[in-house]
């Protein structure tokens, strides 16, 4: 019986000492109506070496391309000692750490991440994760409403160069409760929201700001000038940002006069694998004033009988377990493993080998959107300053272009026209750290040929 | 120590990071920052043995016998995470075109029918990231529901008082308003006080069957049929389908919604908090609400992603790309290793487990909170005796269990019971364990008796003592900040 | 500096409290004549990530062909758990358990490892391995030379159907103590070593007689004769055996009457993997009597001072660090972590699961030759019964054979002719659990396309 | 308590094995085993939790500072493991075509130079498992470079009093005489005594240099010219190679044959045991005689396996097939990641900490061994003065410096130097843990005058206490063996 430990002689002990004669008695509170003869519809068990191969063989089915898409999850290099750590049994098979004295593991863990998220977000708190960077920033839209005292509005103003789905995602987690999201144009020649959109919606005051930085399209907003307008028109100010880009651009803490007041976004470049999406994690820090009204896992510090510093979770009050309907949020599982990881990926970087990779991931992205725009037809879309990813425009079609290149090996952007048709033909390109010379020259030699080809 | 106080300015592990600076890039500097952030400056050796350390305090599964009822630790076979992790899956893009997934999407579309298999359901959904997600999810699929038929009217959920925290939460969220429904003497729910709340309001019921309580509910047909009688729906919340699996499927005993926690009766790993996943199943009239992305799959036995486009009515997206993808990898191949009989026996034997530690420790006279009942995968104690006569707690008895070897169950939920313990020992354990775990608690409970400060003081052989929450809740102390001068060499 | 911690501030400090100016000066016992400048040869420093990408472009290169070689070294699935908590740092990075106290993990896994290992061979005592089966079988032979008090023959009777780099290595390393190899040929029908063979050898007495079960044909020898003829002859019985077929066949401890006085062999089917050959596990058990003249570490059990048991390595005085010249091998580091995969690996299958592999590779191998063998020209060798290794002749010259076998992506045998050219154009051919009924069909086409395109 | 003795009959991993009881191979019945294998019957969690226990009972470099002198515990990098057990690397048959491992070849050969390059050495071998079988391979060597020219009379290995033990067995197994010479105070080897053993008989010498007592031989060149002139070659045994890594060459002091350790100097990991590797590198003039197999550059920018047909000089063949290559490859990338300047620092910064550590001892009141020289790597302390004086042994304070969790240096070796512990941290431990290391030994020092018994009985702090091993020779136990009627239902 896989997994099953008991032998024949162990379950006729058990079951006299229960005082039934079978299994199938322990069940005979289920009406006898409903009880399931057996599970059609699943197959046969498989030995594990059967499953291996079985997975080996889906696996050589998805021989990875040279990857030069970013749009919210990057491909970074993952040093081995991250999930050689974070793989340890006793972090991968514990649970939430409801019993502090015996999960002082995890939740040191806890503590440093949220330390080094509040180093690099320049806030005062964070907590322990949020299931992704979209529900992070669908969380903080709500937690904004809630502790937005100097207004009742309901209105939050949400950039149109933020990510489409995290757009998605904050429309079905807030809509229902009845939180309106005006959406803030950018500026077609720079790629920015500009302070301008803002004014032009005629606002008086609301309760969130959404500024994304860098943007969706990898250019680099006036968070400053931004983020005081918010101030001024009693909003609060709700980052999103790339944690990796925070080891070169100002922290939110510190834009404009007072600093943004939430900070939420994807940890998922911080040491966690591409994995087709997931499992990621979300973060979210607030300055101090604002953390009864924050979601999800804290871990605090606190002292034993013995005077002892150690850690427990804290600020239960805010959660489901004890305010039930009246909660923060209603998250109860979180991210925690790909916290852990992110915390061993932090400290293994550092604040200068951050800053390194950051920097190679903007050499990179600039060396290609050179390249490329050496290509007749192909340049940039936008002025503005950017990030590590930029916008490029095609003299032709995206789609056919990208599946060519797909058969090339080369997964080469992120097609931009669906969800922004005013932009025409037009990708979003990216190459971190991991992409080499060759791997760039390479692409845009299979682009100009497609290009030749095509026209 | 903190991985921050190891740190010395200058001390690097620098073969992680590129080694040439890079020309820093060209930003603008009033966009840039002026001080290094805090990071701790370490070597590699360093964080191996800081963090090897930390994980030597944790209890695990791998560790321990982890009985936290409701949670289902269970053992995580090591293959799924080695499979989950080949590097094909792990280097895939979420945006590659799905002919570059194949293999993984015709593993998610598989699970999609094993779990149209063991709940009933006709259609299933894989997107929520953990259980709370999939409720979120079944809620929203409910109100999108009455408002397509035009009843947005109803906007009461009904919540047994003995439900999880989630369950109000997450109604909460989706805008509903939360009716507590009263649990009867025996643990069923109070059918008289149900009825009388069923009205044109009602848009369904959350219920986990069996109940946190630990006992299969027994009326469950007379609950749906009363719920649908009146125009609601039924919402099944797969907490505790480890109890169930392969015996009696939520569809079968009238539910229309259905989501299962992987990560408890799939046996994919908790890690200390998550990730888990939290798949939703639903019957075929709710089908085209289900949150995006799904598996389909194509006329040429391929398979394809449906997203927004293809599915107009859907209550929408929960995360930006598909879910926990790694997770759901490692409960297809758990499903695919234990096969049909094997997720059959895991009930079976979950429920053997729970009956034979409730009939050893009744008879050491412990106290059950439904002695009448049959445990289901999970059963409670209450302590309200020992803490009456011995002026001991259910904090004292959990934190004196850490010290014999095992983690404590559930302690002080469901909320309804007083002093309670919910145990929930899985199918995993073996009966050696079981024995262990009976023995200790049966000790433990003759040192109430005999030595109770014994408990009040307890843990005594952890790596702390017993930590004050409530100074952690008022002096907050919520991260580590670097002492002027740090952090600042940049 | 990679994996060095100082800080520049830390470096002076140290320096100031030796009471040097430089760490050049602490180089100054050196004669400056020969001190080195610089490492010229070696290349400049990768990062993790180049390095990371430059093997995995080799281990792209070496993409696995289908295997149907055996001949000591035999491909079997390995749970994932093995390694999963072989590679534990406490494991990996621990060194031979000098401290007791402190290595209670590693000593444990050690008398445990012994135990499996009686177990399997049905002797007393085991040690905690050698460096792989060849050399083991070297210590066999200089140990029962040392051991055998009946006779001061320094003659071994050797199989010629053992494994010929056994035979290789065993002359490597006991020829310079002047012992003297005679090899005893095999039957050409049944291909095992008869008794028949020893007699005409016409010796009276010997140190030692080699039983390699199965032979290196995977033809099983009638041991039990081979043994009583030994020990008639006062040699002493070394078993060369495979710890899977010991999972079916009977323990060299009950060989003949007396059973054999020492088994060794290679540990690698048990959990380890192919690794190109190495690093694998020698193992050697032996009868009590022997086991001061036992070679490596031993593991034992005591006590504490609290009487609580413990273990600790033993019998080190016949060990070189207390002996020195006159110890019973030179053998240091041995292959301990390998041991440890190999304890996990027992301990998962347990008896009834390795019967099942054995019994799986058995039939496997069955099948293989019987499709083989229906293609013209190809057959059996042999007529002696097998265990999961065949040798068959070819109707041609066998590299171009294996050569195209190998353009198809399929290891088609190991070349017998080179060693026994006696056999003309034969292969052995082994098929594992791993092999599917696919693969074996796969192999059969193209060996018959093969053939009758060179006919 | 043993993984045997959680065994219950009946109780298997099933998982693990062929899920069909395969048809039972047709063999010979008297030819096959009537009783089943007394091998424990236990679940994939009681093995995850049995081996994860026994695990966290360890001292290792990736939890605790283990300065044990000679053995270089330094920091393993965790991406050599991650890259040599690459699936390609790992499935890869010893017997496959050289062309299917062009990769492997390619890292293998690039190894080879990169020992020439430290070592000086003209050709390199990898195929030796360990040091020791380096240092038989490189006697061997002597004694065929001997024949070769006619000189079988060379029978003599001469040898300092203060070898490793490896050095006289290895010498012994490849049929030599050994002839110990002694040192003189200072820690040189004594030169006079050296040159009246040297004559027709001598094959050649076995030095370590920096040698077992931490200190560099300076009247190397003495001893090579002496040894060269009397017709004999140098033996370098490169188990110290860590202090002298990029500062001096073993070609360039004038041996002829050396190993490396690649389990020390390379930071391949030492499992608790093994596998090491032990690759010889020699001057042209024995290359021929080098152990086979070794990687050759092809014509066509290939790589390929010399054996015994390509080397007809060969010494022969070590092991069935190359070695331990899977430790070679992780050797190679600690190589490339370091590289040249990497390299040489190594020796730096391991020097740096061993001088820095001895004067913070010294200063502290401890004796050294060697007081008038300069540490190499690593040093000497002797306890003589502190047993004299407080009846506690080098044993004693090695086993409490346990309790304060250090693993304890190299005690009573070398032989030569009475109650002497033989320290070396390497140049991965941080100046912190130098700091905490030294002001261990202090107190412990202290201690000693304080309260003898506690170092006595010392370690209070372990799993176990002191273990008795006299106890342990005297009642031999060595196997766990079932009692009756265990280990035969089969
Ligand atoms: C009964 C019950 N419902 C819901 C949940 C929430 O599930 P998750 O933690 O996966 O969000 C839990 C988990 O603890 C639970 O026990
Ligand atoms: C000086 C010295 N020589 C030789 C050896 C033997 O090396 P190995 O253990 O790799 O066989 C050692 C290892 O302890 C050593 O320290």
């Amino acid at each position: 019986m896989p997994f099953i430990p008991h032998t024949p002689e162990e379950i006729i002990e058990m079951l006299a000492t229960i005082g039934v004669s079978s299994i199938e008695e322990l069940f005979d509170e289920i009406p006898a109506e409903l009880r399931l003869k057996g599970l059609a519809g699943v197959p046969e068990a498989l030995s594990e070496l059967e499953v291996t191969q079985l997975m080996q063989a889906r696996a050589r089915a998805d021989q990875p391309l040279i990857n030069f898409i970013g749009a919210g999850a990057y491909e970074h290099h993952i040093p081995a000692v991250v999930w050689q750590l974070a793989s340890r049994g006793e972090f991968y098979s514990a649970y939430t750490p409801y019993q502090a004295e015996a999960s002082q593991g995890t939740l040191q863990v806890l503590y440093e991440f949220q330390s080094m998220m509040v180093a690099l977000t320049g806030l005062d708190a964070a907590n322990a994760s949020l299931y992704d960077g979209a529900s992070a920033l669908a969380e903080a839209v709500l937690m904004a409403v809630r502790a937005n005292r100097q207004t009742r509005s309901d209105q939050i103003l949400i950039p149109r160069a933020l990510h489409p789905a995290y757009r998605r995602v904050v429309r079905t987690l807030t809509e229902p409760q009845g939180i309106e999201l005006i959406e803030i144009p950018y500026d077609r020649k720079t790629g920015q929201t500009q302070v301008e959109a803002l004014a032009a919606t005629g606002i008086e005051e609301c309760a969130a700001v959404v500024i994304n930085q860098p943007n969706f399209f990898g250019v680099l907003e006036e968070v400053d000038a931004l983020t005081d307008w918010a101030h001024a028109h009693q909003a609060l100010v709700i980052a999103v940002v790339n944690p990796l880009s925070l080891a070169l651009l100002k922290p939110p803490g510190e834009w404009g006069n007072r600093g943004a007041d939430i900070a939420c976004g994807e940890a998922q470049p911080l040491g966690m694998p591409l994995s087709s999406g997931g499992p990621y994690a979300g973060f979210m820090c607030c300055k101090l004033g604002h953390v009864r009204q924050l979601p999800g896992r804290i871990a605090g510090r606190t002292i034993d009988r013995a005077g002892r510093s150690g850690f427990t979770l804290t600020l239960q009050a805010r959660e489901q377990h004890i305010r039930r309907g009246k909660a923060t949020s209603n998250i109860c599982t979180n991210q925690g493993l790909m916290v852990t990881a992110a915390t061993i990926y932090l400290a293994l970087l550092g604040a200068e080998g951050l800053a390194r990779v950051a920097a190679a991931c903007c050499a990179n992205t600039s060396l290609l959107a050179e390249r490329l725009s050496a290509i007749p037809g192909v340049g940039p879309c936008f002025t503005g300053p950017c990030f590590h990813e930029r916008v490029l425009h095609l003299p032709v079609a995206v789609p056919v272009v990208l599946e060519t290149l797909a058969a090339e090996g080369i997964l080469g952007g992120f097609d931009l026209n669906p969800d922004y048709p005013e932009l025409g033909a037009a990708i979003l390109v990216c190459a971190t750290e991991l992409r080499t010379p060759e791997e760039i020259e390479r692409y845009a030699q299979c682009l100009q040929a497609i290009l030749a080809s095509q026209s | 120590m903190l991985i921050q106080e190891r740190s010395r300015p200058g001390r690097r592990a620098p073969t992680q990071a590129p080694l040439q600076t890079p020309k820093l890039p060209d930003l603008p500097s009033h966009l840039c920052r002026t001080q290094r952030p805090a990071l701790p400056e370490v070597s590699e050796l360093e964080v191996m043995r800081h963090y090897t350390g930390l994980s030597q305090k944790n209890f695990s599964i791998d560790t321990h016998c982890y009985p936290l009822g409701s949670c289902t630790m269970k053992y995580n076979p090591r293959v799924c995470h080695a499979l989950a992790m080949l590097p094909a899956f792990l280097s895939r893009h979420p945006l590659a075109p799905a002919e570059q997934g194949q293999g993984l999407l015709a593993c998610l579309y598989e699970l999609q029918e094993i779990l149209k298999a063991v709940t009933g359901m006709d259609a299933v959904s894989l997107a929520p990231a953990a259980g709370a997600q999939g409720e979120l999810a079944g809620v929203l699929m409910i109100r999108a529901y009455h408002r397509g038929r035009g009843e947005s009217q109803r906007t009461e959920i009904l919540i047994p008082d003995a439900a999880h925290g989630t369950n109000p939460a997450s109604a909460a969220m989706a805008g509903f308003q939360v009716r507590e429904i009263p649990t009867g003497p025996d643990g069923d729910v109070d059918l008289a006080a149900l009825r009388s709340a069923l009205g044109p309001k009602t848009a369904g019921i959350m219920l986990t069957n069996p109940s946190t309580l630990g006992v299969f509910e027994r009326n469950i047909r007379a609950i749906a049929e009363a719920v649908h009688g009146a125009g609601g729906l039924l919402y099944y919340d797969g907490a505790n389908l480890n109890g169930i699996l392969g015996q009696v499927r939520p569809a079968d005993m009238g539910f229309d919604i259905v989501h299962v926690n992987l990560h408890k009766t799939f046996a994919t790993p908790h890690g200390g908090g998550g990730p888990g996943a939290g798949p939703v199943g639903v019957r075929a009239q709710l089908a085209p609400y289900l949150p995006v992305p799904l598996v389909e799959r194509t006329a040429d036995d391929g398979y394809r992603w449906l997203t927004e486009s293809d599915r107009p009515q859907s209550i929408g997206r929960l995360t930006a790309f598909g879910g926990n993808i790694g997770i759901l990898l490692r409960a297809y191949v758990y499903a695919r290793l234990l096969g049909r009989q094997g997720l059959s026996r895991v009930a079976e034997f979950a429920t053997l487990n729970a009956n034979y530690l409730l009939a050893r420790l009744r008879s050491a006279g412990f106290t059950l909170a439904y002695p009448t009942r049959r445990a289901s995968h999970e059963f409670i104690l209450t302590l309200k005796p020992e803490a009456r006569a011995f002026g001991v707690s259910t904090a004292d008895v959990a934190k004196r269990l850490l010290d014999y070897g095992y983690h404590a169950p559930t302690t002080y939920f469901p909320l309804l019971v007083p002093e309670c313990l919910l145990i929930e020992p899985t199918e995993t354990e073996s009966k050696q364990t079981l024995d262990g775990l009976a023995e200790a608690l049966i000790a433990i409970r003759r040192e109430c008796v005999e030595n109770p400060e014994l408990l009040h003081n307890a843990p005594h052989h952890l790596p702390v003592s017993r930590l004050d929450e409530v100074h952690a809740a008022r002096q907050l102390d919520l991260a580590w900040r670097p002492t002027v001068g740090e952090g600042s060499h940049g």
